[in-house]
């Protein structure tokens, strides 16, 4: 991954704001925050944001390209979109988020331990897998994420609600084997494989 | 009304607040022929309701004052009061326009003695004090109203205050047979300036307007400061009464906003800068004023008065725009929450009183304009050949101050008489 | 009233032994009294949600809800495209605008569906059932059908963030909604009024990945739900329900608190009100049992 | 007949005068003590049988002088509103009957106020005459344009358009000003999101294309003299020639020059090439005719930094003090120039805080940032020439941090400097100073006569070759809601010498002030009196022979109407006068007055008043209340019912300037026990429409102390005050004040 990062280096040189225009999801309107900071007051986990939006976008202007994309600010993200209503000049900013959040992860800046990346990672290749998400499969490999004995740690501590959830028939221990799927998974992973290629080469093809 | 005199060599100016007024003035005072129609029962429009100008700091009646008596002194000009365009036809030098004149259902034999008011017992939220007090249904709309002339609210016609109010008159001043009248008459050319409304702060839905007591918007507050107005001159919380010092001023509330108005108002800023002036009068070192604010636009010479506020020690600018506003149950204080962008700091700051710098909205009424003109997308009348002879007049034209309102008026007039000149030159 | 039919797309967690199966069932038998036929579009699959922008990126993204919309448009022509989990509702609607609104993202989007033989046009309504409810019913219409009215009963219409920003219910403020306080009113119980928190976020999927944040967040959800004298919380939104419902004994833990608060879908509340039983307005699917309903439903 | 005065007294009944007074003893009041020749009660003065009543007077009895004993002055204007006569008002409604209580133990007092107010009505009637206008005016409707610019061709244009004869005079040898140098304006119509073509051409065309304008190129006013209506302009070219032409009007449109960026060195200025100024740029883009903007050295442009309000809005010495408005928009627009040519040029705008106001100022702002343009909220502390290209060395107020920016070309947003000529204000300053010696002066003057600027119109004026500044150098209005007042009549300023602004301001700016140099000549044709007395036929006449010469009416004209002839006496040009009266206060020798308005109307006004002798009780207070705003605020009080006493006697006057000591000292020596002045905010933040006139008054009273002493009299039986028009409740008071001061001191000595 680091070397499509060295790519991007050479092709941006220090310009960091025509490479995320140009690569990263809604990235064209970054240049059009005038810093009120709205977004930065409206996210429920404020608090918890090194660099806020705003801030975040200040910091692209300014050319901070491993300050931003190494952040684990953007992996803050609730998708609770309080930012994009009451943004003055409609930018939107969840997704400019989302995509700043899998440009890092793709160039491999991303904070590797981010608990939320871990988890958004392992949802996709859960989707990804049989077209629809397996909870149990999820919710174990999640428990399991940081590590074995973290796991068992976190497991016991969720068992209550785990038994509970089966108990109320919203837990499947059957889902272990088989599970819900598309019919249709060839398809499926077609689409999603082109889709990926038409990303990927526009990205690649893009001269800054 | 029927002895209304007008040719295609008369200017008709539409809306009688400062713009308007100036514009008929100017023009009568060269000589021309103008009527100058105004759909409030008195003329003077947004500013008779302010209490101070910035940045001097002087008294918005004083220049009312003396705009009133150029109006009464000039015979070139027709006043009149209560009426609105609904038609207008025709090209420059020759345009027909219907006029709508409603029932004010008190003649000119009415010597503003006050004595139907007395009698009269409905009550109604007062205009002038944006509905922060009450105003007889029997009304002068204020001290300096202009027509000097009672007004019978619609809303009592037919109920036995009518009859009281009229019983009460002793100069037969009072018709309640009164009917709306229609006029359609020529002119040469006309000047456009029906300003602006303060934008519904209800829509700000962050700011809790509609939810908090103690949310108040710039116009209203300016009405708290006027000795006469609803709170005698008080900073006076609505959800108790109590006096406030600790006062947070919203900037752009409803401006530079896609979700609102997109257009700065340019005069929220100075005129927040004004209110802390206010505060500052009536505590000095006690009371407490914050103003958040993303540019602060104290533009041209007046920016000294943006520096002088500065230096107030009991003034705090935070670059923000405030995310939302909660109420604190117990206090009834709003709580502002949101972060300073000068190099991030997150607030929850609560403060007795908030005021929204509510933004400036155009009432051009920009669907249905009785006549083609073309309007921009901020609700604004462009300056544009294709406007024939219709000039827009202060806040018609854009977010103007009333210095720059008047300035524009100005030139409106001059357009005006351009046309109604060429007419007469035609005509011989 | 005429059956009305929809294209349905249920999502992963409506689906059998998935977190939000008692929505489903309450759904049914909510749609079964207002005559609703809900179509489900054959084949469908997850809409990445809100978490799979990591993974997925913007047109992998993207694709997944495109399919679902061109599996629609085969399967249920001329019918709007209806879901009942928030989460799937935003990606298919953000993905419907998107496209619409960009011609290269609508070409590419195809030339991905093209390598499984689908085309979208994106043309279907999306739409969430609450918006079926308020638009196509109406308070009126849907306060008819009312058996067993929730009278004595005081509940916090919990909005949450996905169902009402960035797109919501027309006609209501992202600040304070207040179409789920009307339900409630037709459905003869009183809402808890300024209830401060109905917008607020429950962390969304980042309950799982940031507990302590999240739960902190829930807490405040709750506590406003009790301070304004609460019964119970209803919400149209299977993470709000979850997350808000699943964690409580944690949050007690942690903050020495006594939540005992059910926490109930609208459907839930207006099966049991239209004189379904318990088992089809999916109680027994309430981890904190909504007492005060299964009083009602037992009649 | 104008001679033979007939006074017609009329009484009104109406709005419970004839139930609150005894209008019949009213009557006999004016008969017996004030000697109106027909005197009239009715019960309904302002209806229709009543004004009738009255006009059949003026039509079949001959009566000119109108005496109306009703309401206020400021109520009714409408229905008593006679031709050829002159017209007094009685306030007995709002001064009577609507400050005093309905009480048996006020009855009284509050007759005895109304009889004063009907003897004074009719007494001031009498006195006056109808004021006639000048007829004599040779008057021409030519206006003058001083300046080719943006501003100056509008206003020519414009007025040209309603028909008028325009001569532009223009210093340099071509039309178009600082605007020619220009490549585009920010634009001024929808979507705002482009700059414009500037429209100079156009406009330059326009003017050579009329036939009414006249152009002087390469000329400058050597002599200007005159009045509205008549001035006369001595216009010099380059090569000496000079022609004399008469004007009725002159506009200043003199514009600006640009800030001295040689005096921010620190900004890099001087330092290297390719630190520019805001206009330089234009220039640059200018020369570059939509082709790529290079280098000094040639290279070519890949970052621009431009540096908002430099050496502006700060208090540094040498700085400009203000905001030049323009100057955002102003950068916008050029790093579009750059953004246009090659969206991968860097354009970074470091600003601290961005003025983009209104509609199009806000789409403009957007859609430069649309365009590319990044901004940034910074402090700019040093531009240095680095071995490639420069570096900006700012704080960045956002990051919160120091940073440094490579550029390869930086652009100075420095500010406009008005070109008003000489501050004449500065040099008054200075000879008062010297007549006193004073020790600050000399320092005053180094200060002030800092650049020895030449005059723009020199005025052939006692108080100064151009016309007084306002602030920092502009040539602006004091008053908000009139921003063409200057204080030179029939002259007016427009565009940047008025206030900094861009083009499209300007030529709003300039239209506006056309429309005033036209009206201005207007009224000179009918001899009638400009803002704020608009319509006012009445002017100052003077009686030589009583004359000893003593210039304060030349010096205190507030408007500069009064030049002194050869013979030193004073040359009143009435065209010029605004009719404030205040040299009719001025005059020690009592020799200036008005048809309408003279040291008699008043005079005799408080001369008349009833003095009851000490033992009654019943002291007497005179007020003199500023008509503007002092007297509306007592106006609005009555409508309040805010009770005063009833030993006061009001009298508006035009302004407190005009209030001649005279009539002080006849108060106090017909046994008045106090006088209250009543006038205008004084100071910086003047509300005096006519200047200087409450000023003055205060001066003038603060003198009067020992005219007091000799007669023995407390000096607290006089006071003078600021009042506003919204001292709804504070004049009342202030006249209680003076009631209660009485009480204290006891009653004048001097009553008969």
């Amino acid at each position: 991954m680091s070397t499509v990062n060295q790519v991007m280096v050479e092709k941006y040189r220090n310009d960091f704001l025509k490479e995320v225009k140009a690569n990263v999801e809604e990235g064209d309107w970054v240049q059009m925050c005038m810093q009120c900071g709205v977004c930065s007051g409206s996210c429920p986990f404020g608090p918890y944001w090194e660099h806020p939006p705003q801030e975040i976008f200040m910091m692209i202007r300014a050319g901070k390209r491993d300050e931003v994309l190494t952040s684990d600010s953007m992996w803050m993200c609730t998708s609770c979109y309080n930012c994009i209503a009451r943004c003055p000049r409609e930018l939107p900013i969840t997704h400019i988020m989302h995509g700043l959040a899998h440009y890092a992860d793709r160039l491999g800046l991303a904070p590797k331990n981010q608990p939320t990346r871990k988890f958004a990672i392992k949802f996709w290749n859960n989707l990804a897998k049989k077209g629809r998400v397996n909870e149990l499969k999820l919710g174990l490999a999640l428990y399991f994420m940081n590590g074995f004995v973290e796991g068992i740690k976190t497991a016991l501590k969720n068992q209550k609600l785990g038994l509970n959830m089966v108990k109320t028939k919203r837990m499947n221990v059957m889902e272990m084997v088989g599970g819900h799927s598309v019919k249709d998974t060839g398809g499926l992973h077609a689409i999603l494989k082109k889709a990926r290629e038409i990303e990927e080469a526009k990205a690649a093809e893009f001269k800054g | 009304m029927a002895d209304i005199i007008a040719t295609n060599e008369t200017i008709l100016v539409v809306g009688g607040g400062i713009s308007g007024m100036t514009a008929a003035i100017e023009a009568a005072e060269c000589g021309k022929q103008v009527i100058l129609v105004e759909k409030n029962p008195a003329v003077g429009g947004r500013v008779s309701q302010l209490y101070k100008y910035f940045p001097k700091l002087c008294h918005p009646s004083c220049g009312l004052e003396i705009n009133l008596r150029r109006l009464k002194a000039n015979k070139n000009l027709r006043l009149l009061t209560m009426t609105e365009v609904t038609e207008v036809s025709g090209e420059p030098g020759n345009y027909s326009v219907t006029l709508k004149t409603a029932p004010r259902y008190v003649n000119e034999n009415c010597t503003a003695c006050g004595a139907c008011a007395e009698v009269v017992d409905a009550e109604f939220d007062s205009e002038h004090n944006y509905g922060l007090s009450k105003r007889k249904g029997a009304y002068l709309p204020n001290l300096m109203a202009f027509p000097q002339r009672y007004v019978l609210d619609p809303r009592i016609i037919g109920t036995p205050d009518a009859t009281k109010a009229k019983e009460a008159c002793k100069y037969d001043a009072i018709d309640l047979d009164m009917q709306e009248e229609s006029h359609t008459l020529t002119v040469g050319a006309i000047v456009w300036a029906t300003g602006w409304k303060p934008y519904d702060a209800n829509k700000i839905q962050p700011y809790g307007y509609d939810r908090i007591a103690n949310v108040i918007t710039s116009v209203e507050f300016e009405r708290m400061m006027d000795p006469h107005g609803p709170t005698g001159g008080k900073l006076l919380r609505p959800s108790d009464g109590k006096e406030a010092k600790d006062i947070a001023f919203i900037q752009c509330a409803g401006s530079r906003d896609r979700n609102y108005l997109k257009h700065c108002s340019r005069i929220c800023c100075m005129a927040s800068l004004k209110q802390t002036t206010y505060v500052r009068e009536q505590y000095g070192d006690e009371g407490k004023s914050s103003v958040y604010y993303i540019d602060i636009r104290a533009i041209d010479r007046i920016d000294d008065f943006y520096q002088k506020v500065q230096a107030d020690e009991t003034v705090t600018f935070i670059k923000s725009k405030v995310a939302k506003i909660e109420e604190d149950k117990e206090t009834g204080n709003p709580v502002l929450h949101g972060v300073n962008t000068e190099g991030y700091h997150r607030y929850a700051t609560p403060h007795d009183l908030v005021v929204l710098a509510i933004g400036m909205e155009p009432s051009v009424p920009a669907g249905d304009f009785p006549i083609k003109v073309s309007v921009n997308e901020n609700g604004f009348i462009e300056q544009d050949e294709a406007n024939g002879a219709i000039f827009a007049a202060g806040c018609s034209a854009d977010a103007l101050d009333v210095n720059r309102a008047v300035q524009n008026a100005t030139a409106s007039a001059l357009r005006a008489i351009q046309v109604v000149n060429q007419v007469a030159g035609t005509e011989g | 009233m005429a059956k009305k039919e929809y294209s349905f797309y249920p999502g992963c967690s409506s689906q059998k032994g998935a977190s939000a199966s008692n929505y489903q069932v309450s759904v049914d038998a909510m749609c079964d009294v207002l005559d609703i036929k809900l179509n489900h579009i054959p084949d469908w699959n997850c809409c990445a949600a809100s978490i799979g922008y990591a993974g997925g990126g913007e047109l992998p993204r993207l694709a997944l809800s495109a399919r679902n919309m061109a599996l629609s448009e085969q399967a249920n022509p001329d019918q709007d495209l209806v879901a009942t989990c928030a989460a799937c509702w935003l990606a298919t609607r953000e993905t419907k605008e998107r496209l619409q609104n960009d011609d290269s993202l609508m070409a590419e989007t195809n030339e991905a569906l093209a390598a499984a033989g689908l085309k979208v046009e994106a043309k279907q309504n999306v739409r969430h059932m609450v918006e079926v409810l308020i638009e196509d019913f109406g308070y009126d219409e849907l306060g008819k059908h009312v058996k067993n009215p929730l009278e004595g009963m005081k509940i916090a219409g919990y909005v949450g963030c996905q169902t009402n920003r960035p797109f919501g219910i027309d006609g209501e403020s992202f600040e304070n909604p207040k179409y789920l306080d009307k339900l409630v009113e037709t459905l003869g119980a009183e809402p808890v009024d300024n209830y401060d928190k109905k917008v607020s976020c429950c962390g969304g999927a980042l309950a799982f990945s940031e507990p302590e944040k999240s739960q902190a967040l829930i807490r405040d959800i709750i506590e406003a739900a009790y301070d304004g004298g609460a019964d119970l919380i209803v919400t149209p939104c299977p993470v709000c329900q979850m997350n808000v419902e699943v964690y409580q004994d944690q949050i007690n833990a942690k903050y020495k608190t006594k939540f005992k608060m059910p926490v109930v879908y609208y459907s839930t509340l207006m099966s049991v009100a239209y004189g379904k039983s318990g088992k089809e307005a999916g109680l027994d699917g309430q981890i904190i049992p909504a007492k005060p309903l299964e009083k009602i439903a037992g009649k | 007949m104008a001679d033979e005065i007939k006074i017609g007294a009329y009484i009104c009944q109406g709005c419970g005068i004839g139930d609150r007074l005894d209008t019949a003893k009213l009557a006999q009041v004016a008969q017996r003590d004030a000697k109106a020749n027909v005197v009239k009660e009715h019960e309904f003065l302002c209806s229709a049988e009543g004004v009738k009543m009255i006009q059949d007077d003026i039509d079949n009895e001959g009566v000119n002088r109108v005496a109306i004993c009703a309401c206020s002055r400021r109520a009714k204007t409408d229905a008593f509103n006679f031709e050829n006569v002159a017209i007094t008002r009685g306030n007995l409604r709002e001064g009577v009957i609507w400050v005093r209580p309905d009480t048996d133990e006020a009855r009284e007092t509050t007759q005895d106020m109304a009889d004063d107010y009907v003897r004074m009505a009719v007494v001031e009637a009498k006195f006056q005459k109808p004021p006639q206008g000048d007829q004599n005016t040779q008057y021409t409707p030519n206006i003058l344009i001083v300046g080719g610019g943006v501003s100056g061709m509008t206003a020519a244009v414009e007025a040209a358009r309603a028909g008028y004869q325009c001569s532009i005079v223009e210093k340099t040898g071509a039309l178009g000003g600082a605007a020619a140098n220009a490549w585009k304006r920010i634009p001024q119509h929808a979507p705002y999101a482009d700059p414009e073509d500037t429209g100079v051409a156009e406009l330059v065309a326009a003017v050579e294309g009329s036939d009414k304008i006249t152009v002087h190129l390469n000329a400058t006013l050597t002599k200007t003299s005159g009045a509205p209506g008549r001035f006369s302009a001595d216009i010099t070219t380059e090569s000496g020639s000079t022609t004399t032409e008469n004007f009725g009007a002159i506009i200043q449109a003199s514009g600006y020059t640009e800030y001295d960026a040689n005096k921010l060195p620190e900004l890099g200025y001087g330092k290297s090439p390719n630190v520019v100024t805001q206009a330089e740029l234009d220039a640059m883009a200018k020369e570059a005719n939509g082709g790529p903007l290079k280098t000094q050295d040639g290279k070519d442009v890949n970052s621009v930094v431009f540096v908002q309000c430099a050496g502006q809005r700060s208090e540094q010495k040498g700085h400009l003090p203000y905001c030049s408005g323009h100057c955002c928009l102003t950068s916008i627009k050029q790093a579009m120039y750059f953004k246009d040519q090659n969206p991968d040029i860097d354009t970074n705008v470091i600003y601290s805080d961005l003025r983009t106001p209104g509609a199009g100022g806000e789409d403009f702002y957007r859609s430069g940032q649309r365009k590319g343009v990044t901004f940034t909220k910074g402090q700019v502390n040093e531009v240095v020439a680095g071995g490639d290209g420069l570096e900006v060395k700012f704080k960045d107020l956002i990051l919160n941090e120091d940073a440094v920016e490579k550029a390869d070309l930086v652009v100075l947003a420095t500010g406009q400097v008005a070109n008003s000529g000489v501050d004449i204000e500065a040099v008054v300053k200075i000879e008062v100073e010297d007549e006193e010696g004073g020790g600050e002066a000399t320092e005053e003057k180094e200060v002030k006569v800092e650049i020895p600027v030449d005059s723009i119109l020199s005025l052939d004026y006692r108080q100064g070759p151009d016309l007084p500044q306002l602030k920092y150098g502009f040539n602006d209005s004091h008053f908000i809601c009139f921003p063409y007042e200057t204080r030179r009549t029939g002259i007016y300023t427009t565009g940047p010498v008025r206030r900094p602004m861009d083009m499209q301001q300007a030529i709003e700016d300039a239209t506006g002030a056309a429309l005033k140099a036209i009206q201005a000549v207007e009224n000179a044709a009918k001899g009638r009196a400009a803002h704020p007395r608009s319509g006012d036929l009445s002017f100052p006449s003077f009686r030589r022979e009583g004359c000893t010469q003593c210039k304060r009416c030349t010096v205190e004209c507030p408007f500069g109407a009064i030049d002194e002839d050869e013979e030193r006496y004073p040359l009143f040009n009435e065209e010029r006068c605004r009719r404030c009266g205040t040299c009719m206060g001025a005059c020690p020798v009592r020799v200036i007055s008005f048809e309408n308005y003279s040291v008699d109307t008043v005079g005799q006004q408080l001369k008349i008043v009833d003095i009851p002798d000490e033992f009654e009780e019943k002291p007497r207070i005179l007020a003199l209340a500023c008509e503007n705003d002092a007297y509306p605020a007592l106006d609005m009080a009555a409508m309040n019912r805010v009770e005063y006493s009833a030993f006061v006697r009001v009298i508006p006057v035009r302004c407190l300037g005009s209030v001649n000591l005279i009539w002080i000292t006849d108060a106090l020596n017909s046994g008045y026990d106090g006088v209250v002045l009543m006038g205008c905010q004084k100071g910086e933040n003047y509300q005096c429409h006519f200047v200087k006139g409450s000023e003055m008054a205060h001066e003038r009273m603060s003198k009067v102390d020992a005219t007091l002493q000799s007669l023995s009299l407390e000096p607290e039986r006089i006071t003078t005050h600021e009042v506003a028009i919204t001292d709804i409740e504070r004049a009342p008071q202030l006249i209680n004040e003076m009631a209660e001061t009485i009480e204290k001191i006891g009653m004048s000595p001097f009553k008969f």
